[in-house]
């Protein structure tokens, strides 16, 4: 939290969420339009306290969920729980929830101090507790100075400060984040995301953030739900969905640069099992297998931070054929192509440099590789 | 105690001069808006005024807008205490509703079935009884020359349709405007009917309009009526589609055309463009073997009301406009000729005189065409007119079936 | 030697003829537009015998007023000859109301209709999607008989009434297309917030309404002021609107015509939309723009 | 199984605020048309009477010549003023979008005409594109001795003068709308344009209308409605004629409603619009429900 804040504002901001209880389940909803079906049969616990990132690409079902649990959606059948209440069929004021909007959603023809008041207003709150929530969520978020001011009048990243602020000032046990950062620049992202992050710290309260930007779900979550067509792939640990996605839908869109797939055989030999790429050979011994003794066609899956290369490759390196270099500042990514032709990245130490046509040596250690079954959505061997 | 009773003398209190302030009111619905129409109506607010009574003028511009305003406000119950129709079957169905007081008590008390021309009288009786009280007479097929115009062409006041077309054809020839036309399907109406009665004689014009008969639609005399109206198609101008009536009375006036057919309502424009009747323009009523002036005009009805007092107004007003001092003054206003034949009308114009003298003589005397026909057929019929007098290549045949046709409405 | 002339500053911008050709054609047509307005100002401000004349575009030798002045306060309209300038209180009277009761309702319906699910919206919207369709004047006379049998017939709160009526299915039409544009979400905050159905409405989307309230207001303004059958047949008599009294002087069915009465009398009550017209265009093309083209 | 969430207050709201527009359409619409439908179906002249005549009216309706006539009109008239007020209409926008001087002047110019009532409107173009004293006559005056412009005198013509008059009171509307949508189509698409070296009017062509489907679809349902509804001016401008070459059909419908004292004949009539209106509009919107719903869906 920001130096700015004040030791008063902090405790009466936090205090009031760690007070309550402020768990969320989701129990076997389903949700359709019409005929077309949105979620089917989910299920969803979030403890207390807990931040949880539903990520996805769109139209995996992220937002409907989120709403529903907001009780802006009605669900066709299941139950939703918040702090212990089924909540199912409460009005979204009555749930003890506060959301932010990814199109900020402020109400144009009001002022930031209106905007942020006016939840308040209409529940009838006393003017000067107010007017001292706001002056706290503002200074907190340091858009004291912006209060008197319109929409219209704030830029994009002032505009979500507000919209956060809007959210704060309800003192909720549940935020919901609908991509709250989507419609920012790279730079405001980061920052405010940074804020996000120190909001939940100091708040204790529980959070579900919808978002399609991987990055935001690994700095943020304490564990992500990674969501596709309507279901829930894999909820984890921001650790675990990175280094062991349980499919290969879960490793590709997780993590960047995206991780590399290369097609091959599993096969068993004297010197233990081993992954064929064409007339290469991997030694794969000690790769947990779900079930032991496993054979035949796979896919490999290797992220290019965790490629080894030049010196650090080891015994086990081979010769790549280096096609291309992409500086990235820090490091560089290069593109390179495995003597069978299979084609993979690289994330090297901006040291020395790297032209194509090179032969780079690297290895793929074991203990940071996956393997998968054949296909686009093939599970995790 | 004392509030509540002084609350009741007061409720009362008001309540009497309520009725009392009603008592010598009377709302006139009426569509007589222009200057010398007000000027007219004004005669009979004096007279109600003079009375003792508070005359409320609901005037509305075009008798549809008038009679729809009037009608629903009837139906609606809250009627005004007199509207006006035009004289024949507008007001049928208010009768056979019941929506109407009849006025029969003081018909018989006043004698006026003695006093009124039989057709105007009939217009105004269902079942036996005066439900309307009719004020004023409107020739309906009047031809108005320009005297001047007339004796440049070397021509003699015309008194049948042959005459007509001879003089026509001479103003022609001089490069005039012949007959002063305004294309509208009202007057287009009026125009045929003038024909009808002018060349078919009244004994067709009752065979067609009174009993509806189909075997006069096919006769010789109506053949040669529809000739003639055809052939005057000859003798109007480019500008005449549209064109309102007063305009085209003022190409008579300026002496741009040799004449016009129209009601006699049409006098008002020659008065106020300072002419006088016999003078600058003479009138004629068209007519081959004698008779067949075609009398329509205006009522007042009276709308049936529970209001005790608004039924003596409604006696009140009906004895007022059929007072023979009333009658000349409002009927030298309007251009029309007193209802009553008893009253003294010197002091009229020569038009107006020659128009009394036909109304008073029943062998000249004829219905106008909605006197006999219901609006709806007036209107069908209207239609059929104006389609022929528009489609020169329209046959007369053609012109007689659907002319049944619309005799036949439902 | 002709010397080469690098390109420097500005480019020359010549008048070329598709140039010439767009101003003629605006110009043209700025014309057709003006004509009758001009026919009609030329006309009121002669006298009657240099009307006689007949030259439509002539300017009037004489300028006069005078006929402005009759038919404000002294042109006969029935009995009494006080001019239009009754009818224009009346007309006042009834515009204010109706404009804010069928915006009011209009409004409401069509946020109702945009951001609630609510059973019935399918058919109440297709049947008002119709009914715009259809000549209002085939309900007067039901309209009347259920008046009558309510006690409210020839009022001020029947007229009022009736321009809702009527106002309903355009009113509607235009706020659900606009509420329909804006973002979903402003309405999903709210909610969290709390506000409920007429909260949202009035604290959150009519204040966002403001360019759609002024077409509406517009289209209201010029539809009502310019009603003659609707007041004529529900006002009253105590309430008939200025055009009643302009149709009394325009079209007297038996008696002397005075155009430039006529035309004076007709600009005077067409002043009012007019004015606004004039006043608003700019918010009537933004607005169109904020609201009517997406749907 | 359908889950419904009892959520009182605000279903309640919802109702109180869709209540006139139901009450409305219950009393309005529904019972109504009922009684239109009814008394189509009696022999009423000037007040409703219960005389069960079956469709006889119906009979009479279409042997009717004015009634036959008012259709065609409507349908000669209707498509020739959709087409010409929305072409001029685009036009205008058009050319008011090529940056020209004094364009606030010129869109008040060309929308003042539709604060007009279409009574001022007729009465106006009656006098201008009357034979003896309006268009004809300027032209004679200067010179043209054989100059004609008696349409609206003629049977055959008068229609177009409708027309005509229409697309006066009603092009400044549509401009608004055109030029609404125009200004509404991204900047880049005209750099692209520039770029790639297409003709002005072939962007507009193939690009810029192909993108204002939605101001066409606003703009023509406007006409539209207003086409159905085409009274006041077939009454001031020429009143049906000459003859009955410029009656229309809700002119038939009001002149028989009142004037003519035959409501029977008058509500066949306006049934018969209904009928119509309602073949048109119920499937078009059918359609537009099912595309909404299947874009609601994603």
């Amino acid at each position: 939290m920001s130096a700015a804040m004040t030791q008063a504002s902090s405790q009466a901001m936090s205090h009031a969420a760690t007070d309550k209880r402020c768990d969320v389940s989701v129990k076997d909803v389903e949700i359709s339009f019409g005929r077309h079906v949105v979620l089917e049969k989910l299920s969803l616990d979030i403890a207390q306290s807990e931040f949880i990132v539903l990520l996805g690409p769109s139209g995996c079902g992220k937002s409907t969920l989120l709403n529903a649990i907001s009780g802006l959606l009605d669900v066709n059948a299941g139950q939703i729980w918040i702090g212990g209440r089924n909540v199912t069929w409460e009005e979204p004021k009555d749930r003890g929830i506060a959301m932010v909007f990814q199109s900020y959603a402020l109400y144009p023809r009001m002022s930031v101090r209106e905007n942020m008041s006016f939840g308040l207003r209409v529940a009838g709150m006393p003017a000067n507790e107010i007017q001292k929530r706001v002056a706290d969520a503002a200074t907190m978020l340091k858009i004291t100075e912006l209060l008197d001011r319109k929409p219209s009048q704030l830029s994009g990243g002032q505009r979500q400060r507000v919209a956060i602020g809007r959210a704060l000032v309800r003192d909720a046990g549940v935020y919901l984040f609908d991509e709250p950062l989507s419609n920012l620049d790279a730079q405001l992202r980061a920052e405010l995301r940074v804020e996000i992050k120190r909001l939940h710290q100091r708040l204790r309260a529980t959070m579900i953030y919808v978002t399609h930007d991987q990055i935001e779900a690994l700095t943020l979550a304490d564990r992500i739900a990674v969501m596709k067509d309507r279901v829930i792939q894999q909820l984890d640990t921001p650790q675990k969905i990175y280094r062991e996605p349980v499919n290969r839908f879960v490793a590709s869109f997780v993590g960047s640069p995206a991780m590399n797939f290369m097609p091959g055989r599993v096969e068993r030999g004297a010197t233990g099992a081993t992954f064929s790429l064409g007339d290469l050979s991997i030694p794969i011994q000690g790769y947990p297998f779900k079930s032991p003794g496993l054979t035949g066609a796979a896919v490999l899956g290797i992220r290019p931070e965790h490629v080894l290369s030049g010196a650090e490759a080891g015994p086990n390196a081979f010769n790549a054929q280096v096609e291309m270099a992409e500086p990235m500042g820090a490091d560089t990514l290069v593109w390179c192509r495995t003597p069978s032709g299979a084609s993979f990245s690289v994330r090297v130490d901006s040291g020395p440099s790297i032209a194509p046509g090179d032969t780079l040596p690297v290895s793929f250690p074991v203990g940071t590789l996956s393997l998968f079954e054949e296909g686009p959505d093939g599970r995790r061997l | 105690m004392k509030h509540t009773a002084s609350v009741v003398a007061l409720a009362l209190g008001l309540g009497w001069a309520g009725t009392a302030f009603a008592q010598d009111k009377a709302e006139v619905i009426h569509w007589w808006t222009s200057g010398g129409e007000s000027a007219a109506v004004k005669v009979f607010a004096d007279m109600y005024t003079k009375g003792g009574g508070t005359w409320v003028d609901t005037a509305i511009a075009g008798g549809a807008n008038a009679r729809t305003a009037a009608i629903n406000r009837t139906v609606a119950g809250t009627p005004p205490t007199m509207m006006q129709f035009n004289t024949g079957k507008q007001f049928d169905e208010l009768v056979e509703n019941n929506l109407l007081n009849d006025v029969d008590a003081v018909a018989a008390e006043m004698k006026w079935k003695d006093k009124i021309p039989g057709p105007i009288l009939a217009a105004t009786t269902r079942n036996g009884k005066m439900f309307a009280v009719p004020v004023n007479i409107h020739g309906q097929n009047w031809l108005f020359f320009n005297t001047e115009v007339l004796k440049k062409l070397g021509a003699e006041e015309p008194k049948t349709f042959d005459d007509l077309l001879v003089v026509l054809e001479k103003a022609k020839a001089a490069g005039l405007i012949p007959l002063a036309f305004s294309g509208q399907k009202t007057w287009e109406r009026g125009l045929f009917n003038t024909v009808m009665v002018g060349v078919g004689g009244p004994k067709l014009w009752m065979s067609v309009y009174g009993d509806k008969d189909p075997k006069a639609l096919k006769s010789p005399e109506f053949k040669q009526v529809a000739e003639t109206f055809a052939k005057l198609r000859n003798y109007v101008d480019a500008g005449a589609p549209g064109r309102n009536w007063n305009d085209a009375t003022a190409l008579v006036i300026q002496g741009k055309a040799a004449g016009q057919i129209m009601g006699d309502w049409a006098k008002g424009e020659f008065i106020a463009a300072n002419q006088t009747a016999g003078k600058e323009y003479g009138c004629v009523v068209l007519s081959k073997a004698g008779g067949g002036y075609l009398m329509g005009g205006d009522v007042f009805a009276f709308p049936k009301t529970k209001d005790a007092a608004q039924q003596k107004q409604q006696i009140v007003l009906a004895k007022m406009l059929l007072d023979p001092a009333t009658q000349v003054e409002f009927n030298k206003k309007k251009g029309s000729i007193p209802v009553r034949t008893d009253v003294d009308t010197s002091s009229m114009d020569i038009c107006a005189q020659k128009g009394a003298k036909m109304a008073a003589d029943p062998a000249q005397q004829a219905p106008a065409m909605e006197l006999l026909t219901a609006p709806a057929v007036t209107g069908a019929v209207e239609d059929v007119i104006s389609s022929y007098w528009n489609t020169p290549a329209q046959t007369v045949d053609q012109f007689a079936d659907k002319f049944a046709a619309a005799l036949k409405t439902l | 030697m002709v010397a080469m002339v690098e390109p420097t500053g500005p480019r020359p911008r010549p008048l070329t003829p598709a140039r010439i050709g767009l101003y003629a054609f605006l110009f043209i047509s700025a014309l057709f537009f003006l004509v009758p307005l001009y026919v009609m100002i030329v006309t009121s401000l002669k006298t009657m015998p240099e009307i006689r004349l007949g030259n439509l575009l002539a300017l009037p030798s004489a300028p006069s007023i005078e006929a402005w002045v009759k038919a404000w306060s002294s042109a006969c309209t029935g009995l009494t000859c006080n001019g239009i300038s009754v009818g224009f209180f009346n007309s006042v009277k009834i515009l204010v109301p109706s404009v804010i009761v069928s915006i009011a309702v209009g409004s409401l319906t069509g946020y109702a209709l945009s951001f609630w699910r609510v059973p019935v919206a399918g058919i109440l919207f297709g049947a008002l999607m119709t009914v715009a369709f259809v000549p209002y004047q085939i309900f007067i006379y039901p309209l009347v008989r259920i008046f009558a049998s309510a006690g409210i017939s020839n009022s001020l709160p029947a007229i009022v009434i009736i321009h809702t009526i009527f106002g309903l299915p355009t009113m509607t039409l235009l706020f659900r297309n606009y509420f329909a544009s804006l973002p979903i979400e402003l309405f999903k905050a709210a909610r969290v917030d709390g506000a409920g159905f007429f909260r949202i409405f009035w604290s959150v989307m009519l204040p966002m309404a403001t360019p759609m309230l002024i077409v509406a207001v517009i289209l209201q303004v010029t539809g009502i002021w310019n009603d003659f059958i609707l007041g004529l047949v529900f006002a009253g008599r105590e309430n008939l609107p200025m055009t009643v009294q302009l149709n009394n002087i325009v079209n007297s069915t038996q008696g002397e015509r005075t155009y430039n009465v006529d035309m004076a009398a007709t600009l005077l009550t067409a002043l009012v939309p007019l004015v606004v017209y004039f006043a608003s265009g700019r918010w009537f093309v933004r607005g169109i723009a904020a609201g009517a083209v997406k749907g | 199984m359908l889950a419904i969430r009892p959520r009182l207050a605000s279903r309640l709201a919802a109702w109180v605020a869709l209540s006139p527009a139901l009450a409305v359409l219950v009393v309005v619409y529904i019972g109504c048309t009922t009684w239109t439908i009814w008394i189509s179906m009696t022999a009423s002249r000037m007040l409703p009477s219960s005389n069960f005549v079956g469709l006889r009216q119906y009979e009479a309706l279409f042997a009717n010549e004015r009634w036959t006539v008012s259709v065609s009109n409507l349908v000669i008239f209707g498509t020739m003023f959709m087409i010409a007020s929305l072409a001029l209409g685009f036009l205008l926008a058009v050319a008011i979008d090529q940056r020209v001087r004094a364009e606030n002047l010129l869109r008040s110019i060309f929308l003042y005409p539709f604060s007009m009532s279409f009574v001022v409107t007729g009465l106006v173009w009656q006098w201008v594109l009357n034979p003896t004293f309006g268009i004809e006559r300027i032209g004679k005056n200067l010179g043209f001795a054989d100059f004609k412009f008696d349409w609206i005198v003629r049977q055959d013509m008068v229609i177009y003068c409708l027309v005509f008059a229409a697309v006066w009171h009603a092009a400044g509307l549509v401009m608004a709308i055109m030029l609404a949508g125009l200004r509404g189509i991204d900047e880049d698409i005209w750099k692209a344009a520039r770029v790639d070296g297409l003709p002005t009017w072939r962007v507009y062509v193939s690009i810029v209308v192909p993108m204002m489907g939605a101001s066409f679809a606003t703009a023509s349902v406007l006409m539209a409605t207003s086409v159905v509804r085409l009274y006041d001016l077939s009454v001031a401008m020429t009143n049906g004629g000459p003859g009955i070459a410029s009656e229309v059909p809700a002119k038939f419908v009001m002149d028989h409603l009142f004037e003519r004292q035959n409501i029977g004949l008058a509500t066949a009539a306006a049934t018969s619009m209904l009928i119509t209106v309602a073949a048109v509009v119920g499937p078009f919107l059918y359609w537009q429900s099912r595309r909404r719903a299947a874009a609601g869906a994603h």
